[in-house]
């Protein structure tokens, strides 16, 4: 093989032993997912053949030597309804097993285990409750449901794991989720998928999935010191979140504690269950999303915390189970250097202040 | 029956086309007769103001999303609209539809001084709509309420620095600052809507302008009624736009 | 061929004259519409609350089927619809058709985001 | 002429090209600038929109190139991305979008309904004038610098991060949806106003029928790109929109709006492609074309279906997963009648007597590689898969099978096809067979890996990727070079046949359209005078007494 030049040589050696049609099938909706992707191609192949088969003895078989004078047919009825119905039916049974996967994939069990993550451009990064935060890198546990809640602090990102074959888009703005459950230790690929400018092919990643004894030390030697909810207690209070959030009979602003999950009545009159997404909106947007009973007075937030202080904030909120925290915050506010104090705005000051009339 | 009649019922049978010399000026010689040339222009007409439905029919959407999402904000800010005015512009440009199918009616009836009455009527209530909107644009100028180049939230976070509006509207709270921000949108959509309904007015007012200089001359009241009926199309779709952007726009967030 | 006869031909086959009195009549009934909806726009026409959180307010509703009046007459007679042919009115229900698809499945997904936590 | 063709082309030794046609009837550029007529106006198009064609095919062939290593090596990443924001611009608004209607679809439309011109000759040579300030307006931003945004423009990338020219090329396809939007309404009024005595619904060839169904696409889809992209320049502009969250927008009211328009868009690709395919698989089996009425019929339902399922391209995306849920099943229902279409076209061989010139052989391609990228839509139509999948090279495989393996192949086909009735000339036979074989092969090898490249996981826009995807991609990029061949090849047989290709005749494939029963290169008025319909769309029977009857009459 002389003429073959040995680079290209080697390169078609190395690709025939790494041949692969799938990625590794590494979480538990995989196989699943790829059970219908087997049954498509299936379908696919199938139709094809038989498209291909019917083209080609025809051709063999009416070619213009020896079938010289075509017969002319209108058409057929019960033809018709056959390549009409069968399609129909394969589809109806692709989208409705589709349906299933999708409705699983998005909808995460409520023992997950919630990792945030935020997209910016160009990197992704993940914060553990714990405190853990990694860039491009995202370490889970085997054998456990994990719940990610993913925002983008920009544009749109896409979180992709091809291997657990998730894959979801972080909105700004706006919480997604998407919940996996690894099986297979090992390191995946993590991409952006969705085109988010000039370096999104540098916004790329990996996974890593350890038995949960590894991912037990690797909490342990990773963290920063505070959890997510100690951070957010920090921000709580140095936001002053608790001169209206707090027990006091007089509080200006409903108290929060086990408020995660319940079913809360807004001054719009409507009902609404309080979730990640729920509690971010009230932070950044708290007009519309203002308890029934309490005058509409809260700031916004927008711009003064970012996403990863919204997150902290949220899973300081999630993890509020009685009021002794908050009046703990209240204590520490003393501790908050001048200037980074100051009673909460309200809504007539603070604003005015901060938009300025242009000239 | 005349034979015009033989002509248009039976066009179908009609293939000799043996009228050549008979031909008017104004049919353009791909078609057989002049009425199959004024059913396809009329058509044409049809399929174009389809085109200008979708086309608004986007506006219309994001109008509904964000008064749905931003229902507050959209309710003030549509406080600062003045209704009179508003429908002042309605009647005119109503009359200037009305004045629009007049001079249609008389294209049809030959009636060449009347058309030209009609069509300069409706230019001129044309530029009155014009007119107004532009009193009413210069007064958002003027009160920083255009979003992006000329903006303050001030007469929604405190609506009694706005007295004017505020005395017609005493039950309007102080917006916070998250949704005061928000009536940027309500503007900004009110621009775009109102903006590309009014390029569309300008449009047919210059069109209007070269009809009333053809009309003079006589072009339309020799059974060429065509051109007239369709622009007559096109302007009676402008004042629908406006009969639903009133509304819209001003009305339905009084309560 | 004479004018006259072209004309009634106009008249009777192609072409449908509308006379001046019923567009005299429609600028006066828009007049009122409008008159109408402006006085509507006055009064508090109330609510409907359908189910929590959901809840229709009468006065756009009644805004919105006046405007819809009004549009139905001038399409009608200012536009000829009325005297056209079923091409014609076919088209018109085709854009509003188009109209209503583009908003009403848009509106799908907004309202239908709230039933879930997506 | 052996009995495997059906070629019938005149005695060359005496054959002439009419000294009286729609090419030799007036001179000078003027004459060209200032046409009303049908045919030359599709001529311009032809020029055009292969110049734009050959433009982003050079920008395909930078894409490829710079994927053959992982690294970037060849361009830098913001380099790589005005590439492909400029190859995707130029290909879905420059070339796929007026490639059948507005060059095939304006030269036969008149031709095939039996009318002197299209309705309203004016707009259409407005709409080409449209088409050339757009495909400036294009160059310009090619020359200013370029965009990055990709060709879908996401919000609030395009209208807060990205400072590359984003308002002239929104402006540009603004102004080239309106060339398409006059293109169709043109169509729509030609194929209900023009039709000559005679012709009935249900007697257009369906070539018509498809182009009338695109038709309506473009004129009510068209529209809503319009109003966004004129949105997204304001948002540019002023600063405050409805897309932009920073802003209070919500960017999935983009989607929406931008895909409501640029999903029956691909809709407006296929379709006349389709009706091509129609055409020439009728012809060249001496055949009616299988169960007309369904195939007519499936064409309109495709535009029906087609205006419902645009949400299909954000499942990922953060839409309600109710709405997910009706979208999908919508989208499985547009997929029937293109699986209709295809058994149709199957079956038309049936009993014919087939053989087996270029456009037939393009069609084969077409009918192949439509039914995998057709196959492939369900894949992503349905919920679950299309979260793997979506936004990877397998989309990007799946689109290039629908647009370049079927609606290149049945452009191809069409122009190979009527090339003889456009120049009165045919083409070299055995070198466009090749040519066909050629581009088959090409295509193949270029975008089949891509499938298995998106499987694997590879995303869509990557500049760099992972060194283990290499292999495909260099098998990828190695038939992109065979696959540019391919086009080629056409350009150099066709121009060459301008001046030496045999002297084709009237009817050189003896098909059955009206267009076909007229001189080549036709009249300026196409018919010496109005023909009258007296039977039915591929009437063989009726070509062949008709051509007994010419033979009598000579004799």
């Amino acid at each position: 093989m002389d003429h073959i030049s040995p680079v290209l040589w080697q390169f078609l050696v190395k690709w025939l032993t790494h041949f692969a049609l799938f990625p590794p099938e590494a979480s538990k909706i995989a196989p699943e997912m790829d059970a219908l992707y087997f049954f498509m191609a299936l379908v696919s192949l199938v139709g094809l053949t038989l498209v291909v088969l019917l083209i080609v003895s025809f051709s063999i078989l009416y070619n213009k030597t020896r079938h010289p004078r075509a017969v002319q047919i209108e058409g057929s009825t019960i033809l018709e309804a056959t390549w009409t119905i069968i399609p129909l039916g394969l589809f109806l049974i692709m989208f409705v097993w589709g349906a299933l996967l999708y409705f699983r994939i998005y909808t995460p069990p409520a023992n997950a285990m919630n990792i945030y993550i935020v997209g910016k451009q160009w990197m992704w990064k993940a914060e553990h409750p714990g405190g853990q935060h990694e860039i491009n890198d995202l370490h889970v546990p085997m054998g456990r449901p994990i719940q990610l809640t993913l925002i983008s602090q920009d544009v749109f990102h896409s979180f992709s794991i091809p291997a657990f074959r998730v894959k979801r888009e972080a909105i700004p703005g706006r919480y997604t989720t998407v919940w996996f459950e690894a099986t297979t230790p090992g390191t995946y690929h993590l991409f952006c998928t969705q085109y988010c400018g000039t370096n999104h092919s540098q916004m790329i990643g990996e996974v890593t999935v350890m038995t949960p004894d590894d991912f037990k030390k690797w909490l342990e030697g990773s963290t920063s010191g505070n959890s997510l909810a100690q951070d957010g207690e920090r921000l709580f209070s140095s936001l002053s979140c608790s001169s209206c959030h707090n027990t006091r009979p007089d509080a200006r602003g409903p108290s929060l504690a086990n408020v995660y999950g319940s079913r809360l009545t807004l001054s719009t009159g409507e009902t609404i269950t309080v979730d990640e997404a729920f509690l971010r909106q009230a932070i950044l947007n708290p007009s519309q999303h203002t308890t029934q009973g309490y005058a509409p007075i809260m700031p916004t937030y927008q711009g003064q915390v970012s996403e990863e202080g919204v997150i902290a904030l949220v899973e300081y909120i999630k993890n509020l189970d009685s009021d002794y925290r908050v009046q703990q915050t209240l204590n520490t506010t003393d501790f908050v250097p001048e200037g980074q104090t100051g009673k909460a705005p309200t809504a007539s000051q603070k604003p005015a202040a901060q938009k300025e009339v242009k000239p | 029956m005349s034979d015009s009649t033989a002509i248009s019922n039976s066009a179908a049978a009609d293939v000799g086309h043996s009228h050549h010399g008979e031909h008017p000026p104004y049919q353009r010689h791909h078609f057989e007769t002049v009425e199959q040339q004024a059913d396809t222009t009329n058509f044409a007409m049809w399929l174009f103001l389809l085109t200008e439905v979708m086309f608004f029919g986007g506006l219309f959407t994001a109008y509904m999303i964000m008064r749905n999402w931003y229902y507050p904000a959209f309710v003030e800010a549509s406080h600062q609209l003045n209704i009179g005015w508003g429908s002042a512009n309605t009647a005119v440009l109503i009359l200037s539809s009305f004045t629009m199918a007049m001079g249609v009616w008389s294209a049809e009836m030959r009636k060449k001084g009347m058309l030209v009455l009609f069509l300069s009527l409706t230019f001129i209530l044309g530029l009155a709509f014009l007119g107004i909107k532009s009193i009413e644009y210069h007064e958002k100028w003027v009160k920083h309420h255009v979003p992006g180049l000329h903006w303050s939230d001030a007469s929604f976070l405190n609506p009694a620095s706005d007295p004017e509006v505020h005395k017609d509207y005493p039950g309007d709270k102080p917006l916070q600052s998250d949704m005061a921000e928000k009536t940027q949108m309500y503007f900004f959509l009110y621009f775009a809507m109102t903006g590309m309904h009014a390029l569309h007015m300008i449009i047919g007012i210059s069109i209007l302008g070269f009809m009333i200089v053809r009309a003079r001359a006589g072009a339309y009241t020799t059974g060429h009624v065509n051109y007239v009926e369709n622009f007559g199309l096109y302007w009676h779709f402008v004042d629908i736009i406006w009969i639903f952007l009133f509304p819209l726009l001003y009305l339905i967030s009084r309560h | 061929m004479s004018e006259l006869d072209q004309q009634v031909d106009h008249n009777e086959h192609e072409h449908h004259i509308v006379s001046p009195v019923v567009y005299l009549t429609i600028v006066l009934a828009l007049l009122v519409g409008t008159g109408l909806t402006v006085w509507a726009s006055y009064i508090d026409l109330g609510e409907w609350h359908i189910a929590p959180g959901l809840t229709l307010f009468w006065n756009p509703v009644v805004a919105l089927a006046i405007a819809c009046t009004k549009m139905t007459l001038v399409v009608l007679f200012f536009m000829h619809v009325k005297y056209s042919t079923r091409l014609t009115k076919l088209t018109v229900v085709c854009g509003l058709f188009t109209f209503l698809a583009l908003v009403g499945m848009t509106m799908t997904d907004y309202f239908s985001r709230a039933w879930g936590r997506w | 002429m052996s009995a495997a063709t059906i070629v019938s082309l005149p005695d060359q030794s005496t054959a002439r090209i009419p000294k009286m046609n729609f090419l030799t009837k007036e001179n000078g550029l003027l004459s060209w600038l200032l046409t009303g007529d049908h045919k030359r106006i599709a001529t311009l198009y032809l020029i055009s929109i292969t110049f734009f064609f050959f433009i982003g095919g050079a920008l395909a062939g930078l894409i490829r190139l710079e994927l053959l290593t992982p690294q970037t090596s060849l361009m830098a990443a913001d380099t790589y991305n005005k590439v492909f924001t400029m190859h995707g611009v130029i290909m879905v608004f420059l070339f796929l979008v007026p490639s059948v209607p507005a060059t095939i679809g304006n030269f036969m439309i008149p031709m095939m309904v039996g009318a002197k011109d299209l309705a309203l000759p004016k707009v259409n040579l407005l709409s080409w004038y449209l088409y050339i300030i757009a495909g400036c307006m294009v160059i310009y931003t090619m020359a200013a610098g370029g965009v990055d945004t990709g060709w879908t423009f996401t919000t609030p990338l395009s209208t807060h991060y990205l400072n590359t020219h984003v308002i002239s090329t929104g402006l540009a396809i603004f102004v080239a949806g309106f060339s398409s939007i006059f293109t169709g309404l043109n169509f729509i009024v030609t194929i209900h106003k023009m039709r000559c005595p005679g012709m009935t619904w249900f007697r257009l060839p369906l070539f018509v029928w498809a182009n009338y169904a695109a038709s309506i696409l473009m004129v009510l889809g068209t529209p809503v790109l319009a109003i966004t992209l004129v949105l997204v320049v304001l948002e540019r502009t002023v600063h405050i929109g409805v897309f932009d969250p920073a802003y209070g927008g919500d960017p999935i009211l983009f989607q929406h709006l931008f895909w409501f328009y640029s999903h029956p868009a691909v809709y407006i690709m296929i379709l006349p492609g389709m009706g091509v395919i129609s055409e020439v698989v009728s012809t060249f089996s001496r055949k009616r074309v299988f169960g007309y009425t369904a195939v007519a019929f499936s064409s309109v339902a495709i535009a029906v279906f087609g205006f419902f399922v645009w949400a299909h391209h954000m499942f990922i995306m953060g839409i309600s997963n109710y709405a997910a849920l009706v979208f999908s099943l919508l989208t499985m229902l547009v997929a029937v009648p293109s699986a209709i279409k295809i058994f149709n076209w199957a079956f038309t061989l049936y009993k014919g007597s087939i053989t087996f010139e270029t456009p037939m052989l393009y069609a084969f391609g077409f009918m192949g590689l439509f039914t995998i990228g057709g196959m492939t839509g369900v894949f992503l139509g349905s919920t679950g898969t299309d979260i793997h999948l979506t936004e990877t090279y397998f989309i990007v495989a799946h689109f290039h099978f629908v647009m370049v393996g079927g609606m290149l192949m049945a452009f191809l086909s069409g122009i190979h096809f009527w090339w003889p009735k456009w120049t009165g000339r045919m083409y070299p036979e055995k070198i466009s067979q090749f040519a066909a074989v050629v581009t088959f092969i090409g295509f193949n090898f270029t975008f089949f890996p891509q499938f298995i490249l998106g499987t694997l996981g590879m995303p869509r826009r990557y500049a760099a990727y992972p060194p283990e995807f290499q292999a495909l991609n260099v098998f990828s990029t190695a038939g992109a070079t065979i696959l540019g061949v391919g086009y080629l090849l056409p350009i150099l047989y066709l121009t060459w046949s301008l001046k030496y290709g045999e002297v084709a005749g009237n009817n050189p494939w003896q098909a059955t359209g009206l267009e076909w029963q007229t001189q080549s290169p036709p009249l300026t008025e196409n018919f010496p005078e109005i023909p009258i319909m007296d039977h039915e769309a591929y009437d063989y029977e009726w070509l062949e007494r008709q051509q007994e009857k010419e033979v009598a009459s000579v004799g």
